[in-house]
């Protein structure tokens, strides 16, 4: 397991540089430390291999299974029934997928599947996709095998807020909580479909704040022969919502109040939330919580999470510019380097003051052999992204390039010296061809 | 050992030009598609995370003589292929295989130079723009009203270090040599004059001049004027004409002469203190030939270098022949007799008809003379003519031209073949240098100095020659007086600026209001790459150095102050509110006079706001005069009458008519249609100037800005200011004439607009009640209620 | 074996992104499907240059002024003044920022700035924010100039919707646009402000259907001696809001109805949208607008835009998931080429072999300079990015670098590499201080 620490050391805790507002660390440059670790360490989740002789190697049309460490045995509380989950790879579209297998199951109506065509026409974003549920038996025994979108590294909610460092729930949470999922059910309730499985083990969080409800349409399959009415389903989904709800939000008191002697409404104005808050918890444990009056009744707190979203939505998409630029960089700086300095050029007239490649290395002296007015080297990162990335836009401004020997020089554009780049480039790499 | 390692070390991979990853900017294959070894250390790709870098630089311009003189590349590599070289030496970098640069290529290439433009790929340092003036920042001093604050409420050790800090800050200020060739010492460069909310005075003008000699304002029109009008104020033969043409009166008759004198007055008398040349630029607007042959609305900064000069050239010569004009206006004379005498260069001109062979003989005088490059003479170019100004100015003594002229022999207009020859320097001589940038950058190659300090003129058969030393023979000596030079900075931003001497040998330099001495070696040195002499002038060593401040006095015309000067009609159909002065009443040193003067706003001011709360005075409001009273001060039957009560006419547009302060009405100065006093604004000016001359006591109140308006330089010992007597030191606060009116005089508060002679009259009687509760002691008392 | 940081298939949501406006679903509404080529034309806006006598070199505290280019002259309409607009560059943060100048002003009062401050401080993700504004004489005559953030390559709505190839404006388009309005609506009100200049050419639109408003301010100062009440101003910015979506949504029947003889109602009856937006239609219109009621009507909606809106921070991830990399690439590569082939090292005899320039130049000609056995340069970015990815982590393998003349060999390991490289670019970085 790697170190993620090594590959950018950040700076002591304490570490306060003064900046000026002009001035720059090299991070500013380049996308969010953070944010580059999240994405990577999901990335190493995505690529984890398995090799168990435990482990069928091919079920169904996925391949490659690797087993997803579930910390907890209660997976079998919701279910009734032990479950497992694998990551794995479809051989039809080569992607991943998370594969949640429920073993010794007896299904034997096709009847079964009935609600999952609906419930994998849904696309929200508050829902972890179904894809498809079959049986198996290359397990042993009569395995149920149900098909999702696979999010690396996802966390549940019980793992993000119970155990191992566990984080505090703050208002915040909760109300951004609450949209997502009334986001989610929505959706599920207008299908015609209920979801039976609201439990803080099966709501994930996939990126910073963003949950989605996992493992849809098991109930459904578990107790097809179970036919209750779906508006019946429907409402007791609202209360497990609410009972989520209410069972984070009285994490916080926990221990400083007696819950014994006292009534839901009671315990909840003992919460240390937002008057607004407290209304809405006590509305959604109440009988009248309805899914369209919840809309209506935090249609504000709606408008401030589309703001807030559209924020992040800017920022993530301003981190994905600069590193297309950053790719864009590489390619540029590994062509200025594949012309600048061939040995075989070295000693050759045609390579010399008389080519292509005299403004060329010119400019390979501006952009990172700088020096300051007594002859000192000066490292300046920002200077170089500048000017090679004016030098991947080709603009129009020009440069004044000097030569070695001081005594003439030559007034040059970007957009000049990406046009010589180029050629001289693709010379290069089709020069055996001649 | 060897073997083994070799076994063990990777041998280069076998070629493969593999497109896993593409080299192509577009493609959007993953470079994380090869991924890295496992780590256990900090990667090499870190850098330190306290590393600052700077951005938001200002851009830096590529030098524009680099560019002007640089070539296409395509041109270069043509002259290269065919063998043309008479490219400038150091161009030889052929740099065009062909195909590589397209014909239509803007890419070009030029000679470069170390000692110029400085060592390669130097990183460009970061200034903040702060108040568009980065590293002028440190030479703006604080407002005046600021220091007051900070030297009130400083502790002596503040102050110590206070003045440490100053004295290290005059010494940079002041110091004329640069400490790096690219740096233009501050002291040359065009200085800004900045306006808190008090306005001009707030400014620390002396911070700029410690000398007793007065340096002009540089934000009127024209400012560029400025560098050769304190050129000749130290010319002691021009000074004394100039000064001494006051003595006659003229006030009809634009005359720029006397509008010089004026001005020279002023300079001397406000011994030090900043000035405005106003009046002299209003004048010069005045003159239509002025705005049409220069550039009157523009203050000449914005211009290139060889057009600046041009400018300051064309002024010079404008200036001259004014004056001459002037004379000969004023004495009805034919010729300008006095002014031939101090600067006319007597020319014989012999022109020779072509092909017709008519020969005939004129003369004129000339007033400067055009000193070129002596190939523009067709003279062989002989390297040793490059060391000295003395062969330029012998070679612009004489010089052949074709001119087109009517012939009375041909009865047609054809080329004339014409020998202009000086006949004769006069004391002082003009010389406008006409050398392009190259001609004056050959200079700097030359051992000695090539501004003389002094040459030598003899007759040598009927032609003037001169030589640097003297032959011992019958000779006029000249010394160099001094020289308008244009200082251009690395942005091509150029600025005009004067060396003048003043007494026998101390040598001052003068930018607009910045005033310093400055030794003759740094004078004469031309060896800075910023620095080029434009205008010199040469002075008879013979002719006086005296200086004849008094030079008016004699013969002095006084009959202004006691006769009607209207500008039209008698004093039938105008109101009329003041009595003459009468010769019993002839003002003497002492005598009392109450002033008041109204004014009209030609331009409001020119501010900049900004949101953050800051704001920044471009230019100052402009007024001119519209109304002066002058009452007589001194105890007796006739005090507090007027004597003066003139309305003038303003030929400007005017903004503002200021009604309610002024109490001018639109018609009150239109020529058509005033019932009032209407003259001249030169007839207004030499009243107040006699009166100032004759040494008149002058009460009135807020009179530094009257007379900055109407640009009189009043010594103190002159002035008697209520708005200063009656300042109440602890809260800075002046107090307006209505309201001591009414609590120190307990008088009815004046109704309706305000008049001059009524504020004087007021004014007046303050300065009497003044002088009573000061001898009787009650003064502070009646200040504090 | 180069196993880690990886790069991974894209995570989930998988949109099928190339279909007609009228096919796609609103959870895709705010994905770009040309997001890189979007945000690389952005980023050259961004870097484009001007040079031109006719515009000032430095305006305040900005420099490098570039007009940008307003198709349409309209830009007196909305306030009676000409106006122009540029991006430039700020001295005291280095930032961009779009500079909005009215010409001919006559402001002679600093309280016509007094709203200034109060605008500063909204940060919303609908409205362009304001920075500051300030007169100035350096374009001749008295300019107000108002500071913005810089968008590159945003469009106002008239340019997108009714020029050039002009997009279909659907009803998810007029939703996200009433909702976006609002979202920013009611923040400024809320801050006792009012917008005034609410109209089509004043919305900009700087992500996928993401609008901004722009140029606020302004009428605040072009009119500060006009003392409306200010529950006016902003009854009428509900006004313009209203006629705004109005205007647009009957584009879609321009031509195919009669508008003469129609009251507005009537007009929107004939529109071919959902029951539901014209009945907020016409709510819009009526004299009952508020911004408090609004939200509560269309709650539903606001749900749909946070799916969307969440999708899209979602897509945008998994893209960024993709190229992360490239950072630590191009830190390295400016790394190396900052050492290698300082102008100031040839002929010195103490930066050559005896340090650790001469083991650099070897291996820059071993990563970039190869050539086949017939000695044909080989371009091949694959072996370069290899080589850098073992001498980031320094690892043990050795490699044999030959001399350029051929008569030498050095046999060295990455590792080894590493250090020598990082003790020089130290080296280089303190030489100053020495």
């Amino acid at each position: 397991p790697l170190n993620y620490n090594l590959y950018a050391p950040p700076p002591p805790p304490h570490f306060n540089l003064h900046l000026n507002p002009n001035e720059r660390t090299v991070s500013s440059f380049f996308i969010d430390d953070n944010l580059r670790e999240s994405l990577q360490k999901r990335n190493e989740a995505c690529l984890q291999t398995f090799s168990n002789p435990s482990i069928p190697d091919i079920v169904g049309v996925y391949h490659s299974l690797v087993p997803l460490n579930n910390n907890f045995d209660n997976n079998s509380a919701r279910y009734g029934a032990v479950s497992h989950m694998y990551k794995a790879t479809s051989n039809k579209d080569a992607r991943l997928y998370a594969l949640r297998r429920i073993e010794n199951v007896n299904i034997t109506d096709k009847q079964a599947f009935k609600t999952i065509k609906a419930w994998s026409s849904i696309e929200n974003s508050n829902i972890v996709k179904v894809h498809e549920a079959f049986t198996t038996t290359v397990f042993g025994g009569n395995s149920l095998v149900v098909a999702y979108d696979f999010y690396g590294n996802a966390k549940t909610l019980i793992e993000i807020h119970f155990q191992n460092q566990p984080e505090l729930i703050t208002e915040q949470h909760l109300w951004s909580y609450l949209i997502q999922l009334v986001n989610a059910l929505n959706e599920v309730h207008d299908k015609g479909l209920a979801v039976r499985s609201i439990d803080l083990s099966k709501v994930i969080v996939t990126n910073k704040n963003r949950i989605k409800l996992s493992g849809c349409g098991i109930v459904d399959i578990l107790q097809h022969e179970n036919t209750e009415d779906i508006a019946q389903l429907q409402k007791k989904d609202l209360e497990l919502l609410a009972k989520l709800l209410y069972d984070l939000s009285i994490t916080s008191i926990y221990g400083s109040v007696s819950f014994d002697d006292k009534t839901q409404d009671q315990i909840i104005d003992h919460l240390k939330f937002s008057d607004d808050y407290k209304a809405t918890l006590k509305y959604l444990i109440s009988a009248d919580f309805n899914l369209k009056e919840i809309q209506t009744r935090i249609a504000p707190r709606l408008l401030d999470v589309i703001d807030g979203l559209q924020n992040s939505n800017d920022f993530i998409e301003s981190q994905l510019s600069t590193e297309l630029e950053n790719a864009r960089l590489v390619r540029l700086m590994s062509k200025l380097s594949f012309l600048h300095g061939r040995p075989e050029h070295e000693g050759d007239p045609n390579w010399s003051e008389s080519s292509a490649n005299y403004p060329l290395t010119l400019f390979v002296d501006y952009v990172y052999h700088q020096v300051d007015e007594r002859g000192y080297p000066v490292v300046d990162l920002a200077h170089v992204i500048t000017c090679l990335n004016k030098l991947d836009a080709g603009i129009e401004e020009r440069i004044l390039l000097v030569s070695k020997d001081e005594k003439n020089c030559i007034i040059i554009s970007y957009k000049e010296l990406k046009t010589l780049i180029e050629e001289g480039f693709n010379e290069l790499r089709m020069r055996k061809d001649i | 050992n060897l073997a083994s390692s070799l076994e063990q070390a990777t041998m280069l991979p076998p070629p493969a030009n593999s497109d896993i990853i593409p080299a192509d900017s577009d493609s959007t294959v993953p470079l994380s598609s090869i991924g890295m070894p496992y780590y256990d250390q900090p990667l090499l790709s870190n850098w330190p995370f306290d590393m600052k870098f700077s951005l938001g630089h200002v851009p830096k311009k590529i030098n524009p003589e680099l560019i002007n003189s640089s070539k296409s590349v395509v041109e270069n590599y043509n002259a290269h292929a065919f063998g043309q070289n008479n490219l400038p030496s150091g161009m030889g970098v052929n740099m065009n295989i062909p195909g590589v640069f397209k014909t239509d290529t803007d890419t070009r290439i030029a000679v470069y130079s170390r000692e110029k433009y400085g060592p390669r790929n130097v990183a460009q340092p970061y200034y903040r723009l702060h108040d568009r003036s980065n590293q002028k920042n440190k030479f703006v001093p604080k407002f005046i009203s600021e220091r007051l604050d900070v030297d009130e409420k400083s502790s002596s050790t503040a102050e110590n270090t206070n003045s440490d800090f100053k004295d290290t800050l005059y010494e940079q200020l002041f110091d004329c040599k640069p400490h790096s060739s690219q740096e233009v010492p501050y002291c040359f460069t065009k200085l800004d004059i900045h306006y808190s909310k008090f306005g001009v005075h707030d400014f620390d003008f002396e911070f700029f001049n410690k000398t007793n000699l007065s340096g002009l304002e540089s934000h009127v029109q024209s400012a560029y004027c400025n560098s050769l009008l304190q050129l000749y104020r130290f010319a002691p033969l021009m000074f004394n004409y100039a000064v001494g043409s006051l003595a006659e009166e003229s006030v009809d008759n634009n005359s720029l002469l006397t509008e010089l004198g004026f001005l020279f007055d002023m300079m001397v008398k406000a011994s030090g203190q900043h000035i405005a040349p106003s009046n002299f630029q209003k004048m010069l607007s005045k003159i239509p030939e002025a705005s049409r042959i220069l550039d009157i609305y523009n203050n000449g900064y914005n211009r290139d270098e060889h057009s600046q000069r041009v400018l300051i050239q064309s002024f010079n010569n404008f200036l001259l022949e004014r004056i001459s004009l002037d004379e000969m206006n004023q004495a009805k004379s034919n010729a300008p007799h006095i002014f031939n005498t101090i600067m006319g260069i007597p020319v014989e001109c012999e022109f020779i008809g072509v092909g017709c062979g008519l020969r005939k003989i004129g003369n004129t005088t000339l007033y400067s003379l055009d000193v070129r490059h002596p190939k523009t003479n067709n003279v062989v170019l002989n390297k040793k003519l490059n060391h000295s100004i003395i062969p330029y100015i012998e070679l612009a003594l004489s010089r052949n031209l074709s001119v087109n002229m009517a012939c009375d022999n041909c009865n047609e207009t054809h080329a004339f073949d014409t020998l202009y020859t000086v006949k004769d320097l006069p004391p002082i001589l003009s010389l406008n240098l006409e050398l392009t940038n190259q001609e004056l950058s050959e200079l700097k190659a030359s051992k000695t100095n090539w501004l003389a300090s002094e040459f030598y003129a003899s007759m040598n058969k009927g032609r003037i020659c001169l030589k640097s030393i003297t032959t011992g023979f019958r000779h006029l000596k000249y010394e160099l007086l001094g020289y308008v030079a244009q200082v251009t900075d690395k942005e091509g931003n150029s600025n005009l600026v004067t060396f003048v001497k003043v007494g026998k040998d101390e040598w001052f330099l003068f930018n607009d209001f910045l005033v310093m001495p400055i030794s003759e070696h740094e004078v004469l040195n031309l060896n800075y790459w910023w620095k080029k002499p434009v205008i010199v002038i040469y002075k008879n060593s013979e002719s006086t150095n005296m200086f004849d401040y008094e030079g008016w006095r004699q013969n002095l015309n006084q009959d202004i102050l006691y006769r009607d000067h209207f500008s039209r009609g008698t004093r039938e159909g105008k109101i009329i509110e003041y009595e003459l002065l009468t010769k019993e009443e002839a003002p003497q040193p002492g005598t009392l006079v109450a002033i008041d003067a109204e004014f009209v706003v030609i331009e409001p001011e020119l501010v900049e706001f900004n949101s953050d709360g800051t704001k920044k005075v471009i230019r100052p409001l402009k007024n001119s005069l519209a109304r002066v009273s002058v009452l007589r001060g001194d105890t007796g039957p006739k005090e507090g009458i007027p004597f003066i009560d003139d309305y003038v006419i303003i030929e400007e547009p005017i903004n503002d008519y200021l009604t309610s302060w002024s109490g001018i009405e639109p018609d009150d100065l239109n020529l058509e249609k005033s019932k009032r006093s209407l003259t001249t604004l030169q007839a207004v000016y030499r009243k107040l100037w006699l009166l100032l001359n004759l040494g008149c006591i002058f009460v009135g109140h807020g009179l530094i800005n009257d007379f900055r308006t109407i640009n009189l330089s009043v010594p103190k010992q002159q002035v008697r200011d209520t708005a200063e007597l009656y300042f109440l030191k602890k809260e800075k606060r002046k107090l307006s004439l209505k309201f001591l009116t009414y609590a120190v005089l307990r008088r009815e508060v004046q109704k309706g607009n305000h008049d001059s002679i009524e504020d004087a009259k007021a004014a007046l009687m303050l300065y009497r009640k003044y002088i009573q509760l000061n001898n009787t002691g009650e003064l502070q008392h009646t200040l504090e209620e």
